[in-house]
């Protein structure tokens, strides 16, 4: 039951499908993903050519789906896989990848060079090739219930915390409610006053929420991994809550990939549609603002940027929401360059963070965003993805860049309207 | 007594070309039909967007390329398009090759003058050539280039090469120039479906697929 | 469709210049004759150009026309179809221009030359002429000598 | 004398003048594509060489080769070359016939043997020679014996030249070519179907003047075959503005429009029929709206068609196609059925794995 190259192999071999086999037969080799990659700006080295991460799926596809690869295996003129193809894959999947996506959306042939990546994953995980720190966060948070390890307490604790502040009572595993709120770890450990901006939101609108403390987890080492029986299981957790406690809707937090986890690879994950709906916070509040349940009043004078998670717009489609929202209280918005669909990633995403060999990777194509927010110059950058929040905030600092990040959600509660 | 070019015309146009029409759309279909055959499972999340419309509108929407890219790749990309435009007009709007269709297919629209066909061409095979130099010169493309993907690119332009000079008898006899252009365009077909000239076909399932995955996020294709 | 049978006349037109385009031809030929001249001065050497060897179309006898120009002389001969024997404005370059007895060009030259040949009449044709003039007279004062 | 120069005692007897003469012979030089220096001498050679003997064998062939040289509607200085060889024999012209007629072609090969001209129109059976035969002498053996003596052959017609209409397949009497059977005499080949008839002067002037003409590789005088009758031709600028003629009676036909797309065979046939034309220049095929056949080519009878366009694919391809289709759905189901066995064998094999093994063995302690 252990990793074996040959349990990789099946991995991947699973996992092409005929999207799989129509970007491999597309590619002209043309070089433009290059220039989409983050990490190949920020170090101009060709083996970052995001098309060449996946060449070992290539091969697979090749050797084991196309009737001429079998007849040249048979001529034996085909490529066997080794162990050694994984290892050499290792820092081209894991590390000079955050899954961001910019180099789907400017394949001139349309690959989805990302979908890929994840695919690779597969087969890299199943072949014990994926980043340690990844692994611990799994095994933690399978044992656990989150991949920082138990954070039962710890959330118990930001909520009474949170109650007392905003003098909101918020109930553990209240059946019948709207919405079933999930977090972020990151959240929990890190920017807790999410959970208060929340209950002051939905107080004034009107709506009915609770956390599940079997299931208040909302990230999923799984798909940062790129394991789907890892993620599964993690995913069923939050599924069998948020069903037997009969909510309408599951909100995904402000966090990239938990969204993808949660709204769009989990029905996938266990084979099924939800009972219920998963929308994500920004969404959600979009939408009360659009019921008119959502208002504000006052503005922030400050110069605010917004940094736009890969996850939840180029890769979620949530991209007018946050802009709406961020008007209703920011007198001074300024874009950044390639803002919306083509922003650029934190640096840090898709498991490279918690990635310690990626650590100058990473440092590198955060010169990037510097460079962006230099020209901008913003008091604030404002974003909906606490991981990001989480990278900006430490690259800002380790770049002696005096700037305050800070999540919508947060911000939104912040100039709620006072009236009773 | 024969006369060798024109009997090697006749191989080109004969023998040649139906072996190449066999291998090609024999080659072509097995080479889709491999694909689709993999299929792709049901995807169960709730659809935000409209998968299936922003996936034929992605087929014609990724012709065009991002704000930028343009500057930041210019030979490749307007290299690109010059090429392509250019082979596209002078392969379906000369007359000789809309007969040759006509012949195939039963289809036919007018055609355009040399004016254009031949400014086409030599657009195209200028442009070509700046593929294969960059090809050649950017670490980026020359590290992805295979040598199938240089003789792919070369294999390209001898039809465009020996058909100006066959039309406009530059040197060499018109016959054996007009039989050396047949036999590369029977090269061509011959190569297609081994190779990556394969995304004249598949591009647009790619783009398809690219943009129903999008398209069901709600996501920008 | 309307248009088409307007626009076939305009395709006949338009067949008929670019049919009729300079081909770049005129000034070399002009040049030739130029060097041919000075060796007509210099040593008597006449030489001939035949337009039918290269391409040379109505463009570019409009080019020769205008440089060469009309000069002094003008025959027409009637031999087997006409032919035109002009001298150019430039004395000692002449256009000698055959047609057949449909009135088709059959060849066109440009001669340097002080006469061209054609127009000296030919040993034997003289021969023939005065032959011919003996039997005439012979027949008329034969008719003189019968009738007085 | 049979060897004494005719030519101006001809005319004379014509009531041409000399003038007349010298301006023929410029012509003359023009068409045969020499330098116009030249035109003396053409006049001077007119005029001395001595009377040729010609003996012109008919084989397997239409009579249309004599017919268009014989042709001409008004006298002209052609038919004076014509007048000015001594036609010693010519089955279908001559007045004797049967074992007179034969005589006639031994005497005059006794007399001039080593330097009489042999004209051959017609193709030669090679399969049986009773399939063509004059006075019970086949075809082959009149060739190889009169060629024996000659002092060159001017194949008329594409049927000599190249086998033309009887060898086109299935060539049922296994038609050859003059060049086929002859290998150490000198060939002019002069094609066509029929030749041009002030072609075959002009090459008949230019063997009595200068001998043989500068020829191609397919035996071919120069001056004649070097352009493609495309090269010259009057709709050209209709090509050249992409306007063809879909069919023979539509308005493109009418507008004179080119006909490639009608199987126009001009651009890969070499012939001055666009420029020196026919009837005394009054019209060709294209110009009577009918595309070229390429009768001045080898096989011109089997190259694809006289109505497919020169880039049509000449071969089996709509039977190819099919067969195409079938094998690629054929393999393509094989290659399909291998595809899913594969990836349900994939499927089957997978290893349900959680957080606890995606390590490898060695790693894990």
């Amino acid at each position: 039951m252990n990793a074996t190259c040959e349990r990789g192999v099946n991995a991947l071999r699973e996992q092409i499908d005929a999207p799989v086999a129509s970007f491999f037969s597309s590619c002209v080799s043309c070089g433009l993903c290059a220039d989409a990659c983050i990490f190949f700006q920020e170090t101009q080295d060709p083996q970052y050519t995001p098309i060449r991460k996946v060449e070992l799926l290539r091969r697979v596809w090749e050797n084991e789906y196309t009737l001429f690869g079998r007849l040249k295996s048979m001529a034996g003129l085909g490529n066997k896989i080794t162990d050694e193809d994984f290892t050499d894959a290792e820092r081209l999947v894991y590390d000079s990848c955050t899954m961001c996506g910019r180099c789907s959306m400017v394949c001139p042939v349309g690959n989805d060079i990302t979908l890929m990546i994840r695919k690779m994953r597969e087969g890299m995980s199943a072949a014990g090739h994926a980043p340690v720190e990844l692994i611990g966060a799994a095994k933690r948070h399978t044992k656990g219930n989150s991949p920082m390890g138990d954070l039962s307490k710890a959330i118990q604790a930001q909520v009474k915390h949170a109650s007392a502040e905003t003098g909101i009572e918020i109930e553990f595993d209240k059946p019948g409610v709207d919405y079933l709120v999930i977090l972020s770890a990151q959240e929990i450990a890190e920017y807790p006053e999410v959970i208060g901006a929340m209950a002051k939101i939905f107080k004034k609108a009107g709506v009915t929420w609770t956390i599940s403390l079997e299931a208040f987890e909302a990230t999923n080492v799984g798909i940062q991994i790129g394991n789907r029986d890892v993620a599964k299981y993690l995913v069923t957790r939050v599924v069998e809550a948020a069903e037997r406690l009969g909510v309408k809707k599951v909100i995904s937090p402000e966090c990239g990939h938990a969204y993808q986890a949660m709204r769009w690879e989990g029905p996938n994950l266990i084979g099924r549609e939800y009972d219920f709906e998963v929308v994500h916070i920004i969404e959600l509040l979009d939408q009360l603002r659009a019921e008119g349940k959502l208002k504000t009043s006052g503005k922030d004078s400050d110069k605010i940027t917004f940094h736009d998670p890969c996850q939840i717009n180029r890769r979620g489609g949530i991209n007018k929401e946050p802009r709406r929202l961020l008007n209703m209280v920011a007198e001074n918005f300024v874009e950044t360059d390639d803002a919306g669909t083509m922003n650029w990633c934190c640096s840090a995403g898709g498991g490279v963070g918690a990635n310690e060999r990626a650590a100058d990777l990473k440092n590198a194509a955060f010169q990037l965003k510097k460079r962006q927010f230099e020209k901008v110059a913003p008091d604030k950058i404002v974003t909906m993805c606490a991981f990001c929040h989480h990278t900006l905030e430490n690259a800002l600092e380790d770049n002696d860049m005096d700037i305050e990040v800070a999540g919508l959600t947060e911000m939104m509660a912040e100039y709620l309207v006072d009236e009773d | 007594m024969n006369n060798p070019n024109f009997d090697l015309l006749m191989f080109a146009r004969g023998p040649l070309f139906d072996f190449a029409l066999l291998v090609f759309v024999a080659g072509v279909l097995i080479r889709v039909v491999e694909i689709l055959v993999l299929g792709r499972k049901k995807d169960f999340s709730k659809a935000k967007g409209k998968p299936v419309q922003q996936g034929i509108k992605t087929i014609f929407t990724r012709t065009l390329p991002r704000p930028g890219a343009i500057k930041a790749n210019p030979i490749t990309i307007v290299g690109g398009y010059v090429f392509h435009i250019g082979f596209f007009i002078a392969f379906l709007l000369f007359v000789p090759h809309i007969a040759l269709i006509e012949e195939l297919t039963g289809l036919s629209w007018p055609g355009v003058g040399r004016v254009i066909i031949e400014s086409s061409t030599v657009l195209a095979v200028i442009a070509g050539l700046a593929l294969l130099y960059t090809r050649w010169r950017d670490p980026v493309r020359r590290k992805l280039t295979t040598w199938v993907d240089y003789l792919v690119l070369v294999l390209s332009l001898l039809p465009l090469i020996t058909g100006y000079v066959a039309v406009n008898k530059l040197f060499g006899d018109p016959t054996f120039m007009m039989a050396l252009h047949i036999l590369s365009v029977d090269i061509l077909m011959i190569v297609f479906p081994f190779t990556k000239l394969m995304h004249a076909f598949t591009f647009a399932m790619a783009r398809y697929y690219n943009g129903s995955i999008q398209g069901r996020k709600g996501a920008e294709s | 469709m309307r248009n088409s049978s307007k626009s076939g006349a305009d395709l006949v037109q338009l067949m008929g210049a670019v049919a009729n385009l300079p081909t770049g031809n005129a000034l070399p030929i002009l040049a030739e004759i130029q060097e041919a001249l000075g060796r007509l001065i210099e040593s008597g050497t006449t030489a001939v150009i035949d337009l039918g060897s290269i391409p040379f179309t109505g463009g570019d006898e409009k080019i020769l026309q205008e440089i060469l120009g009309d000069g002094e002389v003008n025959a027409v001969l009637n031999a087997m179809g006409e032919s035109f024997v002009q001298e150019t404005a430039i004395p000692g370059v002449w256009r000698v221009d055959h047609y057949d007895l449909q009135g088709k060009t059959q060849a066109r030259f440009i001669e340097v030359t002080f006469i061209p040949d054609i127009l000296r009449t030919q040993p034997e044709d003289a021969l023939r002429g005065h032959e011919m003039l003996a039997e005439r007279l012979n027949e008329r004062t034969g008719a003189n000598e019968k009738g007085g | 004398m049979p060897s004494s120069p005719l030519l101006p005692k001809l005319m004379k007897a014509h009531g041409v003048s000399r003038r007349s003469f010298l301006k023929y012979c410029a012509s003359l030089t023009s068409l045969m594509a020499l330098p116009p220096a030249m035109a003396p001498r053409v006049a001077y050679a007119l005029e001395t060489a001595p009377r040729p003997s010609v003996i012109w064998l008919s084989f397997q062939e239409c009579t249309g080769c004599t017919e268009a040289i014989t042709r001409s509607s008004a006298p002209s200085l052609e038919e004076l070359i014509f007048d000015a060889i001594s036609l010693d024999y010519h089955h279908t012209l001559q007045a004797a016939s049967g074992a007179a007629a034969e005589h006639a072609r031994e005497a005059a090969m006794k007399e001039h043997w080593g330097k009489y001209l042999v004209i051959v129109d017609g193709s030669i059976p090679l399969d049986e020679p009773g399939y063509s035969a004059i006075a019970g002498i086949s075809n082959l053996d009149m060739l190889k014996e009169t060629a024996e003596g000659a002092a060159a052959i001017v194949s008329v017609g594409t049927c000599a030249a190249y086998g033309g209409l009887p060898q086109a397949n299935p060539n049922p009497t296994g038609a050859g070519a003059v060049s086929d059977i002859i290998k150490d005499k000198p060939i002019i080949n002069v094609p066509g179907c029929p030749p041009i008839p002030m072609v075959m002067t002009a090459v008949l002037a230019h063997y009595l003047t200068f001998g043989i003409p500068d020829l191609d590789e397919l035996g071919r005088p120069k001056a004649f075959f070097a352009e493609s009758i495309h090269d010259r031709c009057y709709r050209r600028p209709f090509y050249d503005k992409g306007l063809f003629a879909e069919g023979f009676d539509d308005e493109g036909a009418r507008a004179g429009w080119c006909l490639y797309k009608l199987g126009c065979k001009g651009p890969t046939t070499k012939s001055v029929c666009a420029t020196v034309k026919w009837n005394d220049g009054t019209s060709f095929p294209i110009e009577a709206g009918h595309g070229c056949l390429g009768c001045t080519e080898p096989d011109f009878w089997d190259n694809g068609g006289f109505y497919k366009p020169l880039s049509a694919p000449a071969g089996n391809y709509r039977r190819v196609g099919q067969a195409a289709v079938i094998a690629g759905v054929a393999a393509g189901a094989g290659g399909a059925y291998l595809a899913r066995k594969g990836k349900a064998d994939a499927l089957a094999n997978h290893e349900t794995v959680d957080a606890f093994t995606l390590e490898k063995e060695e790693k894990e302690s």
